[in-house]
């Protein structure tokens, strides 16, 4: 198998481009998908080739479109939604959360909807409180629907069209400041992601980090750190955040005894929280030591630079508190 | 009743419309006594008043095209053709129920029927009918979703936002305003600065009409032009009905807001009355005939109660059950 | 001081009449708070004492009314906005992360916004899944705002009138299932109380029981079965979801050692995680076992009683969580 | 330049609506140029070629009515009075800045000029408006309250709801539209059923007019009737002004949606260029006059430059604070 060098960007536009072709319902929905060529750059072209019906430029209307996805995937057709960022998704949030959630079960199991919606997330490129939201938690919090967090250009590919053939609603996090990013995607027609499990991107003995999204590559710089003074980290990128796959992080625990969790969310009530109450719950007797957190300092993420990095996840914040957890 | 109306009525038809409307009638005041049983519980807001609305709409639909309802819903239901014994079992939350007893009075499904609900956000059924119709649209399938949803929901942010993108998208949606003047115990004069949700339907560029929602011929002529025109490739259309509810807002409510006389004033527009006295008077029907569709009603509600008291809870084991669908080799997306 | 039985909801309604006697500021804004009397009647009558101008009868617009409450706090009123139900309240977020919750800290501090929010949370009434939720978890998530959770009677009365004392954004979450409850109010003018702070409901020795809002009176009655059997239960009552006492948690986790939270919300990423996460870092070497959550089902909630009951925290759940957890 | 607007403006109004319109424009292309040299990060809107929408306004405003606009606020933070250098070092992110840099381009705030931002949320900053205008009905000030949005916003529910609120309780906003035919890519004939934003606003008995926007004394005078009317308690205004930006939406916008064409043409109409010429032909400036306002424009920036890049960093222990208001002893409620 070849490989080439490819950005997230461009992987996700691959994944866009390959359902659109392969598949009649798919359709993509959302601000400036179209002539602007996606906020992000993801849908660039995609009009040109597939036309104003299939790559739907919506009026700014978050709640109306969300619904009319939800509204679409029920009368047969694929959609992928795309919010151009998880901050308007909060006007989006009751037709998500009471309908495309809800739908099938409170049908009787009469209903599915097999919709995906797609969204960057994060901060990292100085936009501010109301540009700079984290708000994966609240989705993973919500039953029937799933949360996935693709931190990689192979995930960013794979998971979309395993999403899409999902007859569930399945949530995409794509990190505003990974798009950019470059990396080997092998060329295989064969590229489906499962969007289910963990991975565990670095293997090691000493303590387990456990991220998503946008707090991989910060994570794995700490780990690299780390290694420099003979700590050996286990990385582990949760990437489905609902569910979560308990059994990779038990097993790593069993292993390495120690646990910090790095998210760019707020840090009460996150998702981080939740990962350290599941660790408490099912490997208790494992642990040597409290389970850290590193999330976001809680307060509006500012705009200047020092101040937003002062205020999220950085490789130092984490190897400090790796290091604290060890006691080293 | 409009004499424009009376001419392409046939005899079968007043039958029709007059059965829908005495079996929703009766079959919630049934609901109501069987909520003072504790037989149903929750909210339940009754359509009482307002069958003309569901009935008549329902006539210039046929079973390919959507329905999507509110919380107000069971009448809808019942004119769109559910098996009535399945609507009480919802009521009921039983497992012979239209969604398996998991929705109760505010969410009726019935997938067969493509009725979508049942919803219990007001407005937040607006967009889904949205994108059925999209769905239609996109592929080339000819029918028409027709909405219901109250004036109270003109006032939220999903009505303008789902104008809009049926009216630019053109898609086939048929939106009914059931206006009946009030909003829980709000009235529409003191929540909307223009209280003709016609004319807000019309500042998006949608054709539609005010209609006598207490009058079924009325409605019934106003839906088949307006589904004709959808069916056409003319876009979407829009009714306002006015209406008014007899009973407060649902079981809870203790109608603070309303004056007496106002209430017996439209109940002496009721639609059963008013369209049963029309039809003896033009002698398209008789009173035996009316007496028949009240018998058959009664055995219907009977039948649809014995059902629903017959039907088995959903087993405590299933409570997780279709919060996702169940795993198996999917197709994929190519 | 005497005392006198009271509803809750006669609670509310005092608190909000004495309120709007009290300051010319404040008013009351929401769906049907003025004829109707509100949805739970605890406006009623209020209309007729101070006229639609105060009592302010709103258009069903979730997102409007909020974000016109917010603006009225910026102009120098006191709004009190109660949204019907949290369930309607997610047409309200954006107004309330990105502005209400916001401004202060963007603005450099020159804004401040004095508003509070009121609204009835939570199942129990057999409203099925769209009208069921308990959110609290998500507003808890969210820097510059408070949150708290009235449980009882006197907290009903005495939270809101601190709430309109503090000049940043107070939620308010009430119960529905407890406005019917009734109880004794100390007859007093001066029944502020804090909203910052938790409070031991029942002090024990074995083992703590933690909750909130419409989970106390069932986490109350699991501790009297346990104490049956000579299981000796504290019962702490979170009463502020934002901020945690975490002082009164670990105090008392220090004396029992051994911890089950109970909460309506859903199990996953919700408030039981975070104050489970929170004990982990701060109390870890107090702790002799695993921290238990007894938290709803992760289902939409459904409508027939045994189904909803079987999806929520309960005191026959409750009590077992504690014996698992004390392994007796 | 329509005659009719001509006859009442002084010399010295219009050398206060020209001087403003330069300082933006050049203001903001220093901006550009800053954004290049990455002193200004994040996203930078630019309002050139719309300056005589937030002129013409503010000229009708007075220092007590508040304002409310969007992340495209610059212009407006300069019109409406807010200390250059303040507003620089805010682009910065410096703590000189207007809201101590918290906010950035954004987020400009100055609550001594009853400015109340910057909204990066299209549509969220109308909900505000509505409320600030209440809180000023409620207390009896007799006070009006300015939203400046775009085109785009008027598809968000928030749009509709807001209009609504306004209406429905005769409050003092003026409610200014900067139609500038882009919603970032997207064309306003693809994101409306109707285009025109002023019938919108007329479908909820909003009164308005449209503006040409291009055309800083059309601007003002439409300002000055609308706000007139405002304060004689005839209810909120609304204006559509017609406008164009002659940048791409943010620095990050490749512009592929527009024909350089329609640009050039629209360029033809600029503000500054158009004022310009018009009062010179009409004797009211003359060229030395103008570059007079030119060189102040260039003094005026370069001193804010030197002001923003003199400002200190706000220091990292301060992240946490104002979060909430810091704790002392506060009034009760009562
Ligand atoms: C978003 C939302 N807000 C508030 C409610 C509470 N509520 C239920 S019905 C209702 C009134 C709706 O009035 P209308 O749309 O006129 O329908 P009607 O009940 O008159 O049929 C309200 C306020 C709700 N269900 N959803
Ligand atoms: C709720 C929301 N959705 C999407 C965006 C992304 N966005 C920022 S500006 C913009 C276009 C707004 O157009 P318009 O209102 O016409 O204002 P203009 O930029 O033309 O001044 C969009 C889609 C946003 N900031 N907020
Ligand atoms: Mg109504
Ligand atoms: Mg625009």
């Amino acid at each position: 198998m070849t490989a080439r060098t490819i950005t997230y960007r461009d992987a996700v536009h691959e994944a866009l481009r390959e359902a659109l072709r392969g598949d009649e319902r798919v359709f993509l929905m959302g601000e400036d998908v179209g002539y602007y060529g996606g906020a992000y750059a993801c849908s660039k072209g995609l009009i040109q080739e597939f036309g104003e019906e299939r790559i739907r430029d919506a009026p700014l209307s978050e709640s109306g479109f969300v619904g009319a996805g939800i509204g679409a995937a029920l009368g047969g057709m694929r959609p992928i939604v795309e919010i151009m960022t998880v901050n308007f998704s909060l006007l989006a949030l009751d037709q998500i959360v009471n309908n495309a959630a809800t739908l099938r079960h409170m049908s009787g199991g009469q209903l599915s909807v097999p919709l995906v919606i797609r969204m960057a997330t994060g901060a990292g490129r100085q936009l501010a409180a109301q540009h700079s939201h984290s708000l994966e938690c609240w989705f993973a919090h919500v039953p029937g629907i799933k949360v996935v967090a693709p931190a990689t250009i192979e995930d960013a590919r794979g998971m979309l069209r395993t999403a899409l053939a999902d007859p569930d609603p399945v949530i995409i996090f794509e990190h505003a400041t990974l798009y950019n990013e470059q990396g080997e995607l092998p060329e295989t027609d064969d590229y489906a992601m499962d969007i289910e499990s963990a991975r565990i991107s670095r293997s090691g003995g000493d303590i387990t980090l456990i991220t998503y999204g946008g707090s991989l590559q910060k994570t794995m710089a700490a780990a690299e750190g780390l290694a420099k003074d003979g700590i050996d980290c286990e990385v582990i990128d949760l990437r489905s955040l609902r569910p979560i796959d308990d059994a990779t992080i038990m097993a790593s625990l069993a292993k390495t005894h120690r646990a910090v969790i790095v998210d760019e969310g707020w840090r009460s009530v996150g998702l981080a929280a939740e990962i350290s109450a599941r660790i408490s719950e099912q490997a208790f007797f494992d642990l040597d030591g409290p389970v850290a957190r590193v999330c976001s300092v809680e307060v509006p993420i500012p705009y200047p630079r020092h101040l937003e990095t002062a205020a999220t996840p950085q490789p130092d914040k984490i190897a400090a508190a790796a290091r604290e957890v060890l006691r080293r | 009743m409009s004499a424009d109306n009376q001419v392409s009525l046939s005899r079968a038809e007043a039958m029709a419309l007059l059965g829908q409307m005495i079996l929703i009638r009766r079959f919630e005041e049934k609901c109501a006594e069987l909520y003072s049983a504790q037989k149903i519980r929750g909210f339940l807001h009754l359509y009482i008043g307002e069958e003309a609305n569901a009935v008549g709409v329902m006539r210039a639909l046929s079973p390919d095209d959507a329905v999507v309802a509110t919380y107000r819903e069971h009448g809808h239901a019942l004119a769109r053709g559910l098996p009535p014994g399945e609507v009480m079992a919802e009521m009921y939350g039983k497992a012979g129920g239209s969604s398996r007893g998991r929705g109760g009075s505010m969410h009726i499904f019935d997938k067969k029927h493509r009725f979508y609900g049942g919803n219990a956000i007001v407005g937040g059924g607006l967009p889904l009918a949205v994108g059925l119709a999209l769905a239609d649209k996109m592929q080339k399938l000819n029918r028409v979703t027709c909405c219901f949803f109250g004036e109270g929901a003109a006032a939220e942010g999903e009505f303008h936002e789902s104008m809009n993108l049926a009216a630019l998208w053109q898609l086939p949606v048929l939106f009914v305003c059931e206006n009946n003047g009030y909003a829980m115990g709000t009235g529409l004069s003191r929540s909307e600065s223009e209280t003709s949700i016609l004319q807000h339907a019309k500042s998006y560029r949608i054709t539609g009409q005010d209609v006598d929602g207490m009058d079924v011929v009325a409605v019934r002529a106003a839906a088949l032009s307006a589904v004709g025109a959808i069916r056409n490739g003319e876009g979407p259309r829009f009714l306002e009905n006015k209406t008014y509810r007899f009973r407060p807002h649902s079981m809870f409510d203790p109608d603070l807001y309303r004056q007496k006389r106002e209430i017996a004033l439209w109940k002496t527009r009721g639609p059963v009355l008013q369209f049963s006295k029309w039809a003896i008077e033009t002698q398209l029907l008789s009173q035996s005939d009316i007496d028949g569709l009240e018998e058959e009603a009664a055995r219907t509600i009977d039948e649809a109660v014995r059902y629903a008291e017959e039907s088995p809870w959903e087993p405590e084991e299933d409570l997780e059950r279709d919060v996702y669908t169940p795993r198996k080799v999917e197709e994929t997306a190519r």
